[in-house]
């Protein structure tokens, strides 16, 4: 029963989806007044979500039912079950064994590979356009990805995400190691949601929607919710494997700072976006192969020798 | 020879890329775009046949309705053909107001242009800034005309509003923020190391086929055409006013750029030269109302390019003809020849680089040549054909539509 | 860029919330019309040289007139307001005209003697 | 920069009958009409000799009886040229110019579908600017062709 109240209230749905719409709202307000715009009252993705799933729920003629209203949902539980391993207020999270953080990983590729299903099942061009965008894309930063959240966990010798965190919580300068990690996660994480400069499967003034061109009403809404919440998740694992500052100190205390490191990923979001023009597909694949991965390598190769001195 | 497949997409009539309405099917392979099949004429209202039903003084408000950007260059051409039938001598005041008001017309227009192609780049930061900016200007023009966009300052024989002391120390004030603002821009177009490598190389053109395809105003500029109606064929009061044509050799979007910013320095320079040579004087003469026979042609330097308009009279009040060409037709032509071996994701910003406004055009001709080296499809066809045929059943009939969603409702 | 945008944020935004507030327009603007029927000898000026044919000028009585604007079709680039010799006609700086009943477009400025008798 | 006495000169020298023909109106305007069969060698005098490289644009005039073209040409110094000539009405044989200038296949599908012309070396390609459902025969621009349906008097 309390797994199950876990699951669905605390660290679970109910509280992902309001913390990861007011997240929404931060970034969204943030980059409008960075823009000199007023921006969103607070309740604007409240007030969206509702107006989507009241909205009529089209689907095309063509398009296979079972999987165009099976993907959102998909994308969604795959998100909300990736929080349950992530430590979040103490250095214990809710579930964990060796190897978690390829769980987790592997649980936030779920929600891209959903929506470049939902996309080609929709058979419009422009759809099947964004959907293979999405796939370009995926190849382009998972690689980065992963090799830089692995880095910190070769140093920490344990693959369960509530170890990293334990061993880097006990000596917490032992991150700084990591500054390369954080910096090629945070881009690839951004490319991973689709933000910012590396917004292209979505691109609105090249193919108008991307893969949710043909999604509307509450297949929409399941979409845009999944995407927030997995900006939150994907905040919270990079704050859990890099930043584990006062994670040992108490479970009140905990939780608040997770909210607060949260709340910065999210501004650097909103300042990337301002920032950046959109890049193209090809450059996008370029600026991942050529600049990141090197990178990526260096910095397990960096932890690799940190190990060794260790020792 | 291995099959190639290639699709077409059809981006428009309708599509948030493109502010108004043209369709551009474009045979695509992957993201590399093979050939474009242009169809305009969406926003084709025969304003030639009503011009034609109107008196001369009613044609002047209609003819600046053909666009409502650069609606005081359309306006201007027209008046100065009428001008010229009747050989009416407009009195130099009302001269310099025209001028100010074309100068000030191109800068809001390149103001507009540069948030529109920061847009299509998904760089909506820029689109920001220069709307914010660009509000300086519309202010100073609705503190002038009455009016934000269709300012209504032309008619036949002169200008319809003063302007007063306060309103030039106003308007110079003006000048001073946005000379301020423009020269940040330009810093910015130079260094933003993500606008640079999103907009150099993409739609080139070279000199010689900017030439050869008829392309006008900073689209022919960026490619190194010294061409300007302002210094070639002087109207109104540019014999009076010293400014220098802005070329440059990028042959790209970055080229037109930086030349729209450039161009942004120089009406600075003329709206400051106009206002303090501006003369003493009536702004305008009374003009008959039946204009005697004859016929004109008069060319302009819209914010775009090269506007040309023809107008021919037989003694009545009403024009027995009027022929308009905007810039941005001649324009389109080039569109075409830069889209060639591009990417989809750089359609956009290269049909924005020429600062299309099609309601202009489609007052006169659209392209539709379509690419020579046909691609047999093969594998794409089902996909093509469902595609087409899906919109087709959608986009058009919808009665259709709602007969079979009802139908699946009551299964 | 970042510096700018800094600065952007920190001071206050260049948008309005327009219903609740206003933008004062500048002096001359040229909004709906308003008409003078006492100062008007019904020559019809404004009619023959309205570019859309929004105004019309009824005789309702010896020396009174009525005028009975379209705002549906007016364009408002009050050529009207230039063409009246007796300056009957006046632009004011009320824009915001938007009717959901097709009818309330049609305005028409009554003679006040009419009312009196 | 050849003002337009000097090229209106040279113009009447290299075609004689055209001597009545040529008005210079004002600063870089010249008008001349053409008849129809010298027209070609009148074109291609200007293009080369007077280095009139670019069509501003082509108009089309219903006269009556004929129907008349023009053609705007410009030189790079902004000396402009229209070259007026007439085709009868019954049938407006028209030679396509798209072999000097590519840019004026817009111009000419425009008078094909406005005004009726019959252009010779026009590729295939959609109809501009008129749809594609317009009746065939009907071409606005002709004095004679009514709007059926809203017309400006109608105010309300």
């Amino acid at each position: 029963m309390a797994a199950l109240l876990n699951m669905l209230v605390f660290p679970g749905f109910l509280f992902l989806s309001v913390f990861g719409m007011y997240c929404s709202f931060l970034e969204r307000k943030l980059y409008a007044r960075l823009q000199s715009r007023i921006g969103p009252p607070w309740f604007q993705p409240y007030a969206d979500f509702v107006k989507l799933v009241a909205k009529e729920n089209i689907m095309p003629e063509d398009a296979n039912p079972v999987m165009f209203s099976l993907m959102p949902v998909f994308a969604l539980t795959a998100v909300t079950t990736a929080v349950l391993y992530i430590p979040i207020w103490g250095t214990q999270a809710l579930f964990s064994f060796t190897g978690d953080i390829i769980v987790v990983l592997y649980l936030l590729t779920l929600p891209t590979v959903a929506f470049f299903i939902g996309g080609w099942y929709s058979t419009s061009l422009y759809a099947r356009i964004g959907a293979v965008r999405t796939l370009g894309q995926l190849f382009a930063y998972e690689v980065p990805l992963f090799m830089s959240v692995l880095a910190p966990a070769i140093l920490a010798e344990s693959w369960s995400l509530s170890g990293i965190s334990l061993y880097y919580s006990q000596h917490p300068w032992y991150c700084l190691f990591n500054a390369i990690g954080f910096v090629i996660s945070l881009v690839a994480m951004l490319a991973k949601l689709e933000k910012a400069p590396f917004d292209i499967p979505e691109a609105e003034t090249e193919i108008g929607g991307g893969c949710f061109t043909e999604y509307s009403g509450r297949l929409l809404a399941f979409f845009k919710l999944a995407l927030m919440i997995e900006m939150v998740v994907g905040g919270a694992l990079l704050s859990s494997v890099f930043l584990p500052f006062g994670l040992a100190s108490g479970p009140v205390v905990g939780f608040i700072l997770f909210l607060v490191k949260s709340v910065i990923v999210v501004g650097l979001f909103a300042v990337a976006h301002a920032l950046l023009a959109r890049l193209r597909i090809d450059q996008i694949l370029d600026f991942c192969w050529k600049l990141m991965i090197p990178a990526a390598l260096v910095q397990v190769v960096v932890n690799l020798i940190i190990k060794m001195v260790i020792r | 020879m291995a099959q190639s497949n290639s699709f077409k997409i059809p981006i428009g009539p309708q599509h948030p890329a493109l502010k108004e309405p043209e369709s551009f099917s474009v045979a695509l392979r992957g993201e590399k775009i093979l050939g474009v099949d242009i169809r305009l004429g969406y926003n084709h209202r025969g304003i030639e046949k009503a011009c034609e039903e109107r008196t001369f003084l009613q044609d002047v408000y209609l003819i600046e309705r053909v666009c409502g950007i650069c609606s005081h260059s359309h306006s201007t051409c027209f008046v100065q053909a009428v001008e010229e039938i009747a050989n009416l001598d407009v009195p130099k005041r009302g001269l310099y107001i025209r001028t100010l008001f074309a100068e000030l017309e191109r800068v809001h227009s390149h103001l507009l242009w540069l948030g529109v192609a920061g847009h299509e780049i998904g760089f909506d930061t820029l689109l920001m800034y220069t709307w914010k900016d660009r509000e300086v200007v519309m202010d100073i023009l609705a503190m002038l005309s009455g009016n934000r966009v269709n300012y209504g300052m032309n008619t036949i024989g002169g200008v319809r509003r003063d302007i007063s002391p306060e309103q030039i120390q106003e308007v110079l004030k003006g000048m001073d923020i946005l000379e301020e603002k423009t020269k940040y821009y330009i810093e910015v177009a130079s260094q933003e190391a993500t606008i640079i490598n999103r907009l150099s190389g993409v739609g080139v053109v070279s000199k010689e086929d900017a030439i050869r395809l008829g392309a006008v105003g900073p689209t022919a500029r960026a490619s190194g055409v010294d061409r300007d109606m302002r210094r070639d064929d002087p109207y109104a009061a540019y014999p009076d006013v010293q400014f220098d044509v802005i070329l440059d050799d990028h042959n790209d979007v970055y080229g037109r750029t930086v030349v729209r910013l450039k161009e942004l320095m120089e009406s600075y320079k003329i709206i400051r030269q106009l206002l303090k040579k501006i003369p003493d004087g009536p702004i305008a003469i009374k003009a008959p109302r039946k204009i005697p026979a004859g016929e004109a042609f008069s060319r302009y330097e819209a914010p775009r390019g090269e506007d040309v308009h023809y107008v021919k009279s037989n003694g009545t009040e009403k024009p027995e003809r009027v022929k308009v060409r905007a810039p941005t037709l001649a324009n389109v032509q080039v569109v075409k020849h830069m889209l060639k071996d591009r990417y989809l994701a750089d359609m956009p910003i290269v049909i924005a680089a020429i600062d299309p406004c099609f309601s202009c055009t489609d007052r006169s001709i659209a392209l539709h040549r379509h690419d020579s080296r046909k691609r047999d499809v093969v594998i794409w066809e089902t996909v093509r054909l469902a595609g087409i045929e899906w919109y087709k059943k959608n986009g058009i009939d919808f009665t259709a539509l709602n007969k079979r969603f009802m139908a699946r409702l009551q299964k | 860029m970042l510096k700018v945008a800094v600065q952007t944020a920190c001071c206050a935004p260049a948008t309005l919330l327009y219903p609740f507030v206003k933008r004062q327009r500048p002096k001359g603007f040229r909004g709906m019309l308003k008409f003078y029927p006492e100062k008007c000898i019904g020559c019809k000026m404004c009619m023959r040289d309205c570019p859309s044919n929004a105004i019309n000028i009824k005789k309702v009585g010896e020396k009174q007139f009525e005028a009975e604007i379209n705002l549906g079709r007016c364009i408002y680039c009050a050529q009207c307001v230039d063409s009246c010799p007796k300056k009957a006609l006046e632009a004011t700086t009320n824009f915001e005209l938007a009717q959901v009943d097709k009818k309330k477009l049609h305005i028409t400025f009554v003679n006040p003697k009419n009312e009196v008798e | 920069m050849t003002n337009e006495e000097t090229v209106q000169q040279q113009l009447t020298a290299a075609f004689p009958f055209l001597a009545s023909a040529v008005r210079a109106v004002r600063a870089r305007r010249i008008f001349a009409d053409v008849e129809y069969p010298h027209f070609k060698e009148v074109l291609e005098y200007l293009i080369r000799e007077q280095k009139f490289v670019n069509l501003c644009t082509m108009t089309g005039l219903d006269e009556g009886a004929t129907l008349g073209v023009i053609y705007h040409l410009a030189t790079m110094e902004g000396m402009t040229v229209n070259l007026h000539t007439h085709v009868p009405k019954e049938n407006p044989l028209l030679q396509s110019v798209m072999a000097y200038f590519p840019s004026a296949e817009a111009y000419e599908r425009e008078l094909k579908d406005l005004l009726g012309f019959n252009v010779q070396g026009l590729p295939e390609g959609n109809r501009y600017p008129l749809t594609d459902d317009w009746p065939d025969n009907e071409f606005p621009l002709r004095k004679d062709w009514k709007p059926k349906w809203a017309s400006p008097e109608e105010g309300k």
